[in-house]
C-alpha cells in the first residue's frame, strides 16, 4: 500500500506547509518592503535556492563544505584511540581529564584567532574550526563507552584466555563500538554546526561561506538558502550514521535510542 | 584427585564510599573439590558466594589464604577455570559459532579444527542448527546453552557457575538442569555451581557447600547420596533437602536495609 | 631615461624588473612562497588594484608567484601578518594602528585609497535631518556602528563638534556592516562605510546621509609589507610596489573592464554592476593617481587624533604619535616607482586645498574635494606633476 | 586527612602544569616576538586577566553574559512544556517533529541575520541567539524522558485510582525530571558556548564581546582570559546542576550518568 | 459472589513490525474468582498469562469478550483492580510512607486519615520503622512489601499478582509467600497471582488455572483441597504438584527461537 504509507508521511508535513504558507502570505502582503527583504517569502528563497541550483553554485558549497567535514572528521577520529587508552587507563585519564574539561566548553568560533597562529589561512585553519566540534563529542562518548563496557563481558574473556591486548582488541573495542559510533553521530553534527565560524576566515566556499558572503550583501534568500541547506544536510548526515550503523549493529540497543 | 583447593580464604572489600567502611566478606573458608565432581554453594544473598567464586576465577584477589587449581596456585583469570555467567555474557556482536570459538581462536588452533571443535559442542547443547544466530535471537534458555558451551569448549579443569539458570522461568529451569545432567554425563567435568535452589543443588551435584550469613564461612558441607539420580519426593530426597534447608534457615536475618 | 616609452595606460615599457633567484630562494626558504597576500574585497573600491594586480598578471610577469586571501576585517587580517603567514595586507587605518602599537615589523609601502565615506544614514522616512537633531533623543537614539572601527572615532568626534552626548542623546550598538545595512527596526541610525552608504542610498534606497566623516578625519587606507621582505628581498617589495603603480594606470584606462575582474572574484558576485562601477569612479578615479604615494609626515599627522582617541580609550597600549606613523612608512620603494613614470612625490595630497594650513587637532576641518562634492575626477598631469614627460591612452604630456 | 586528598586532587593537574610549562617557554624562548603577541605566554595572560580582574571589568562581563544566558534559559524553558506535551500526545509530535528536525542543525550564528530582524539590535537578539543554543537539548531530552517513561509507573499510578492529567503531573512529568534536568545542563552548555555569536551583534558587555572586541585591537591576552573565563565557568555550571541535581533527586540513576 | 468474571475473551496483538504478523496471544478465555477468593494462574512463558493479568487491569482492551469486575463491566484501570507489579514499580521520588499514600491522595482523603491508613498498612506488611526510607535505599522484598501495601491501601476488589516474587532470592521467596498467607489472614481480599512456581500457587491458591501454550487457552482449573493450610511433602502435596507439573510439561515446545 504505498498510496497510503505516503499519505500518512504527508501527514506529519501539515503544521509545516501552514506554517510556509503563513509565512509566505506575511511576507507578501503584511511586512513592509524593507522588512520583506529582511524576511523573504518561501518562493523567494525557492527562487533564491533555484538559482544557485541552476548556476550549479550550490553543489560546490555543499561539496567543499562535505569535503572540510570529512577531512576534520578523519583528524578528529584520533578522539577514538585516545578516548580508548583514558577509558583504560585511569592514570592517563586523570592526567588529560582536566585539559579536556577545560577546553571543551569553549566555542570553536572563540578559536580563530588562535587556529590563525597555528595553521594560517586556508583549508587546514577551516578544518581544525570544525575540527573541535567533532572531536569532544567523539572522546567524551569513546571513553564513556569504555568504562560501560559490561564487566562480565571481559571477565567473560579473561576466562577464556584472552590476555590485555586480546581483551582491548576483541572485546573493549567491539562493545564500545555502538556508542563510539553514537559520538561520531553527535560530533559530525556539532561539527556541522560549526561550519558557519568555520568558513568565517578564508574561504571562498562552502555553506557557511554562502551565508557568510551574503550577509555583507544582504542577500536574505540566500542566507535562507544556506541556512536551509546545513539544516537539511546536517538532518541527512544524522539519519544516514543512524540507519547504516543500526543496519551494521543490528545486536546494540544503544543505537535505537 | 584434587581439582581445586580452597585455603583459609579471607576477603575484605574497600568501601566503596569514601565515608562508608571495609566489608568483610568471607572469612577462612576452605573447601576441596576433587577431579569430575559437582560442587554446589548455598547460602543467603550477600554471604559472599559471588565473591568466592570470583576469587576462584582470579577474578579478585584473596585478601588472605591461598588458592590451587590442579596444583597450581591461582594468580589471576584463566581458561583453565571458564565460568558461565547468570546473564550469559554472550558477546552480542558475535554468532553462537564465533561466541562458542572465541576461546579456541585465542589459544590459536587452526580454523579447520575450530570448526569440528565448535560444532561438536553446539550439537552438545543442541544447538547445531542455531551456530548462524546471533544472541538477540535466541531465548533464555538458548543463551545459556551458548554460554556452556563456551565456557566447555576451552576444556577447563574447573567450570564455574553463578547462579547460570536464575534468570529462567522454572519450566525452563528444570529442563536446563535435566541437560547438564546429560552434559556431564557426556563430558566429565569439575564443576563449582552457585545456586540459591536447593533442590538444583540436590539435583545436580556430589557435595554442597551451606555458608553461614555475611561474613561467609563455611557452615557444613554435605555430601549426596546417589549424585545426580536422586529421584524428586523420595523419602531420601526430602530429607537431604529438609536438612539443608534447616542449615539455611537456622541463619537469621541481621540485615534488610541495604 | 628621458625617451621612455609609455604603454597606451601611461606605464614604462620596458621598465618592468624581475626578481631575483635570491629573493625567490630566501622565500622560498621561509616558506613565504608563493607570497601571500591578505586583504578585504567588501570593501570594493579600494581592492581593485588587489584584484587587476592579481588577474591582469602584474606580480606574476615579474616573476612574483603570490596567492590573494579575502578576509572580513581587517583586524582578521593583522592576525596573519603578525603569525607571518601573509607578507604584505592592506587596511584602513585602524588595524594598522593596532600593528604599529604592538610593534609588528611592518612598513607601509603605498597608500590604497584615501577619503573612504565613513557615513551616518537614517531610515529614509526619517524625521531626522542632520546629526544636531538627535540632541535630546528621549529615549536615546540607538546607533548601529562596529564599535571600535574607524566609524566610531568619526561618531565620537562628530559627536563632540555637535553637542551631543552619547549615552544620553545617543547609544551606540555593535553591528557589523551587512546587517546594518538592512537598517532594522529599532535602530535609529547607522554609520557604515562605503561600498554600505552607496548600496543603501543609491540601490536600496532605504536611507539617507544625514553626516559624512569627512570633516573630522582625513582617510587613508595603506599597503605594508612585513620588514624582512624588504631587508632581505628589497626587490619583491619594489615588485610589489611597482605592480600597484601599474595596477592603478590600467584601471585609470580600463574601468569597465576593471568591475568585468572584480565580478569575477567569488566575494563580490552579488554586488551589482553599477555599485562597483561607483567604486571605482570614487575610489580609483577620483582623485590625481599619485595618491598612492605614502607621505609619512603627512598621513602621520592626519592620523594622530585618532592615536590620541584610542589611547585614551584604553584600546592601544602605547601613546602613538605621527612620528611613529612615520616611522612606520618606508618610501624608498614608491620614490623609485615615481622615478620610473618620471612623476615627482608629493609632500600634501591633491585632494586638500592649496591654502590648507588646519591643524590636524581641529576638527572639523573646512571642506575638501571628496567623492560627495566632487564627480569630475581631477585633472591629472597637471603643473608640476611630471618630472618627465609621460603618456597615457596615446596622449602625450609634457613635463 | 584533608593534606591527601589535597595532594590526590592536585597529582590530576601534573599533565596541565606540564602543558603550560612548556607553552611559557615556548612562548618566551621559541616563539618569535611577533608570534608572541599572538599567543602570550600563561604569565602575559594572567597579567591580562589580573588587569581585567583589578578594573573589575570582567566581573561586568560575566555578569551580564550570565544574566543573558539566564534570561534565555527562561525563555527556552517553554521547550519542556512543550516536550512534555510532544512526548504524551504521539499526534503533535508528528506534526512539530519535522519542523524541529530541520531547524535544530541550524547552527545559531546563521540566525543572526534573521534574529535582528525580528528582535532589533540588543539584548533580546543576544538572548536569542542563546536561547537557540539552550532550546533543543531541553526539547529533545523532555521529549525522550516522557517516552521513556517505565510504562508500569504510569499501569502503577492508573490502577491506584490516577486520570490522566494526574497522571502526568504526579508520574511523567516526576520521572521525566532527571533527563529532563540532563537536557538543561546540555542546553546550559550549548547556550554558553553560543555566547561569541551571541554577543556578536549589538552588545557592549559580556564575555563573548570581550573576545570579539579584543579581537580588533589584537589583544590576544585578553581574548585568551576570555576563552579560559568561558571554558571555566561552563565547566563549573555544568559542575553546579550536576551536583545540585544529585543532591535533590538521590534516587535518579540518570544523573550519575 | 463473584468478583471477577472473565468470559470468553480473546487478545490479538497487532504486530510489533511492519511486515510482522498479529499475535494471537490468548483465545477463549473464561473464569470466575469468587470474592475473598485466591486464584493462581500458571503456564509456560509467552502463553498469555500477562496478557490476561493487562486485560484485567483495564491496561489492554479484549479483541473479543468480556470481563467483569464485582459485576461491573472492566472499561479501563481502575482502583477497584490494582496490581503488584514483579519490578515493584515503586515511584523512586516517593517515601515508602508517599508511596502507599498514593491511592488514598487521589482519592482526595485528608490528610490525618491518610496518616492513619498508610500506618497501619505499613504496619501490617512489617515496615512500620521504614517510612521515610527511599525505594532504593530498601531490599528487594522490603521493596515488593511496600508495593504490596500501596496496592492494597486502596481496598480494590481485586488484587492483581504478575510474578511478584520472581526477582527474590529462594530464600526470601519462600518468606514473602507466609507473609503474603499472614497479610491475607488479617485482610481477606480477592487476588489473581501469576506465578511461574507450581510450589507457590499450591501454598497460596484456592483455585488454580492452567493454562496451554500460545495462544493461551484455560487447560485446567484446580482446587486445592485445604488452601494455605497443606503441608509441603505430604503425600496430598505431591499428588497436586504432580497433577500441575504433568499438565504443563504436557505443553509441547514449539518456539524455542525469539
Ligand atoms: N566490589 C565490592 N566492593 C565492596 N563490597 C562488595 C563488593 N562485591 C560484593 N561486596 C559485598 O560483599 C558481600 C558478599 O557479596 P556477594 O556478591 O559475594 O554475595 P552473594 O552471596 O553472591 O549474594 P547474592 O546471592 O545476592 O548474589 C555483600 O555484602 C556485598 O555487598
Ligand atoms: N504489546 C504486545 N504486542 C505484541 N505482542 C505481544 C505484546 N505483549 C505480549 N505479546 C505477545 O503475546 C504473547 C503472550 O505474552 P505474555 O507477556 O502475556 O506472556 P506471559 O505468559 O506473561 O509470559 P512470561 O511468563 O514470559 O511473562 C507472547 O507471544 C508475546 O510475545
Ligand atoms: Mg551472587
Ligand atoms: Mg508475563
Amino acid at each position: 500500500m504505498p498510496i497510503i504509507n505516503f499519505l500518512k508521511q504527508s501527514r506529519r508535513l501539515v503544521l509545516l506547509i501552514i506554517l510556509l504558507a503563513s509565512w509566505e502570505y506575511a511576507s507578501r502582503f503584511i511586512l513592509d518592503k524593507t522588512e520583506a527583504t529582511l524576511l523573504p517569502p518561501p518562493s523567494g528563497v525557492a527562487k533564491g535556492g533555484f538559482e544557485l541550483l541552476q548556476s550549479g553554485e550550490i553543489w560546490k558549497h555543499v561539496f567543499d563544505s562535505l569535503s572540510r567535514e570529512f577531512i576534520a572528521f578523519c583528524y578528529a577520529s584520533v578522539a577514538i584511540p585516545l578516548g580508548i587508552v583514558m577509558g583504560c587507563f585511569k592514570w592517563i585519564n586523570e592526567q588529560v581529564d582536566p585539559i579536556v574539561e577545560i577546553l571543551r566548553p569553549i566555542p570553536p568560533i572563540a578559536w580563530i584567532p588562535l587556529s590563525i597562529l597555528w595553521f594560517g589561512v586556508g583549508n587546514v585553519q577551516n578544518q581544525f574550526i570544525i575540527f573541535l566540534g567533532i572531536f569532544f563529542p567523539i572522546l567524551l562518548n569513546t571513553i564513556d563507552a569504555v568504562k560501560n563496557v559490561e564487566p562480565n563481558l571481559i571477565r567473560a574473556a579473561r576466562c577464556l584466555g584472552a590476555q590485555s591486548w586480546g581483551v582491548i582488541t576483541r572485546v573493549v573495542l567491539r562493545a564500545a563500538l555502538p556508542q563510539i559510533v553514537t559520538g561520531v553521530r553527535i560530533g559530525l553534527g556539532v561539527g556541522w554546526m560549526a561550519l558557519v565560524a568555520a568558513e568565517l576566515v578564508g574561504a571562498n566556499s562552502g555553506l557557511g561561506f554562502l551565508i557568510n558572503d551574503a550577509r555583507t550583501v544582504l542577500r536574505t534568500d540566500y542566507i535562507l538558502v544556506g541556512m536551509l541547506s546545513i539544516g537539511l544536510i546536517g538532518l541527512c548526515l544524522d539519519r544516514l550514521i543512524r540507519v547504516t550503523s543500526q543496519k551494521l549493529m543490528p545486536w546494540s540497543r544503544a543505537l535505537n535510542g | 584427585m584434587l581439582a581445586l583447593k580452597v585455603e583459609h580464604v579471607r576477603k575484605i572489600y574497600p568501601s566503596m564510599h569514601s565515608k562508608g567502611q571495609e566489608v568483610l566478606a568471607i572469612e577462612d573458608v576452605s573447601m576441596n573439590v576433587n577431579k569430575n565432581e559437582f560442587c554446589s554453594i548455598l547460602g543467603h544473598s550477600g554471604c559472599g558466594k559471588t565473591t568466592l567464586l570470583n576469587l576462584i576465577a582470579g577474578f579478585e584477589v584473596p585478601s588472605a589464604g591461598r588458592i590451587e587449581c590442579a596444583g597450581k596456585e591461582v594468580k589471576g583469570p584463566g581458561a583453565d577455570r571458564s565460568m558461565v555467567f547468570q546473564d550469559y555474557a554472550l558477546f552480542p556482536w558475535l554468532t553462537v559459532f564465533d561466541n562458542i570459538a572465541f576461546g579456541l581462536k585465542i589459544k590459536g588452533i587452526s580454523s579447520s579444527e575450530i570448526n569440528q571443535i565448535v560444532m561438536r559442542f553446539a550439537a552438545l547443547v543442541g544447538l547445531s542448527q542455531f551456530t548462524t544466530h546471533y544472541p538477540h535471537q535466541l531465548s533464555g534458555g538458548m543463551r545459556q546453552r551458548v554460554s556452556i558451551a563456551r565456557a566447555l569448549v576451552v576444556d577447563p579443569t574447573v567450570l564455574l557457575m553463578d547462579e547460570p539458570f536464575a534468570a529462567l522461568d522454572a519450566q525452563n529451569r528444570a529442563l536446563m538442569q535435566a541437560e547438564m545432567i546429560r552434559i556431564l554425563n557426556e563430558e566429565s567435568k569439575t564443576v563449582v555451581l552457585v545456586t540459591h535452589s536447593i533442590e538444583e543443588a540436590i539435583n545436580l551435584s556430589d557435595v554442597i557447600v551451606v555458608m553461614t550469613r555475611r561474613p561467609g564461612k563455611v557452615k557444613e558441607i554435605i555430601r549426596v547420596p546417589e549424585p545426580r539420580k536422586m529421584v524428586e519426593d523420595t523419602p531420601a530426597y526430602l530429607a537431604i533437602r529438609r536438612q539443608i534447608r534447616d542449615l539455611i534457615a537456622g541463619e537469621h536475618d541481621d540485615s534488610e536495609v541495604r | 631615461q628621458n625617451t621612455a616609452k609609455f604603454n597606451d595606460y601611461g606605464w614604462p615599457e620596458g621598465a618592468d624588473e624581475k626578481i631575483s633567484a635570491k629573493s625567490v630562494a630566501w622565500l622560498k626558504e621561509k616558506g613565504w612562497w608563493p607570497l601571500q597576500i591578505a586583504f578585504q574585497p567588501p570593501w570594493s573600491g579600494q581592492n581593485t588594484v588587489n584584484l587587476v594586480m592579481d588577474k591582469k598578471g602584474f606580480l606574476s610577469k615579474r616573476g612574483i608567484e603570490s596567492k590573494l586571501q579575502a578576509f572580513p576585517s581587517g583586524p582578521a587580517i593583522n592576525e596573519v601578518i603578525i603569525s607571518g603567514r601573509f607578507q604584505f595586507g592592506n587596511g584602513g587605518n585602524f588595524p594598522f594602528t593596532s600593528l604599529v602599537d604592538k610593534n609588528i615589523p611592518v612598513k607601509t609601502i603605498a597608500v590604497v585609497n584615501v577619503n573612504l565615506l565613513h557615513a551616518m544614514l537614517v531610515p529614509i522616512d526619517s524625521k531626522i535631518k542632520s546629526f544636531k537633531d538627535f540632541k535630546g533623543s528621549n529615549p536615546p537614539a540607538t546607533i548601529g556602528i562596529v564599535t571600535g572601527s574607524s566609524a566610531e572615532f568619526y561618531v565620537q568626534a562628530a559627536a563632540k563638534a555637535n553637542g551631543i552626548e552619547i549615552g544620553k542623546d545617543i547609544i551606540l550598538k555593535n553591528m557589523p556592516p551587512g546587517e546594518q545595512m538592512a537598517m532594522p527596526k529599532g535602530i535609529d541610525a547607522v554609520v557604515p562605510w562605503d561600498p554600505t552608504p552607496t548600496i543603501m542610498t543609491k540601490e536600496r534606497k532605504n536611507a539617507r546621509i544625514i553626516s559624512d566623516s569627512f570633516p573630522y578625519n582625513i582617510y587613508a587606507g595603506t599597503f605594508y609589507a612585513r620588514q624582512e621582505v624588504i631587508d632581505n628581498a628589497p626587490d619583491v617589495v619594489q615588485a610589489f610596489t611597482d605592480a600597484i603603480a601599474e595596477a592603478t594606470l590600467w584601471i585609470r584606462k580600463n574601468p569597465d573592464e576593471a568591475v568585468a575582474v572584480m565580478q569575477e572574484d567569488p566575494n563580490l558576485k552579488n554586488y551589482s554592476k553599477e555599485i562597483l562601477r561607483q567604486q571605482i569612479s570614487d575610489y580609483n578615479l577620483l582623485y590625481k593617481p599619485n595618491f598612492i604615494y605614502p607621505i609619512p609626515v603627512f598621513w602621520g599627522r592626519a592620523n594622530e587624533p585618532i592615536y590620541t582617541w584610542l589611547y585614551e580609550n584604553k584600546r592601544i597600549q602605547n601613546k602613538l604619535t605621527g612620528i611613529d606613523f612615520a616611522r612606520a612608512v618606508d618610501t624608498r620603494f614608491m620614490d623609485k616607482t615615481f622615478e620610473k613614470l618620471g612623476w615627482a612625490t608629493i609632500t600634501r595630497p591633491s585632494f586638500l586645498p592649496e591654502n590648507w594650513s588646519t591643524p590636524m587637532d581641529k576638527t572639523p576641518y573646512p571642506t575638501y574635494m571628496n567623492s560627495l562634492n566632487t564627480s569630475k575626477p581631477q585633472a591629472f598631469p597637471e603643473k608640476g606633476d611630471l618630472t618627465r614627460d609621460w603618456s597615457f591612452a596615446g596622449k602625450v604630456y609634457k613635463k
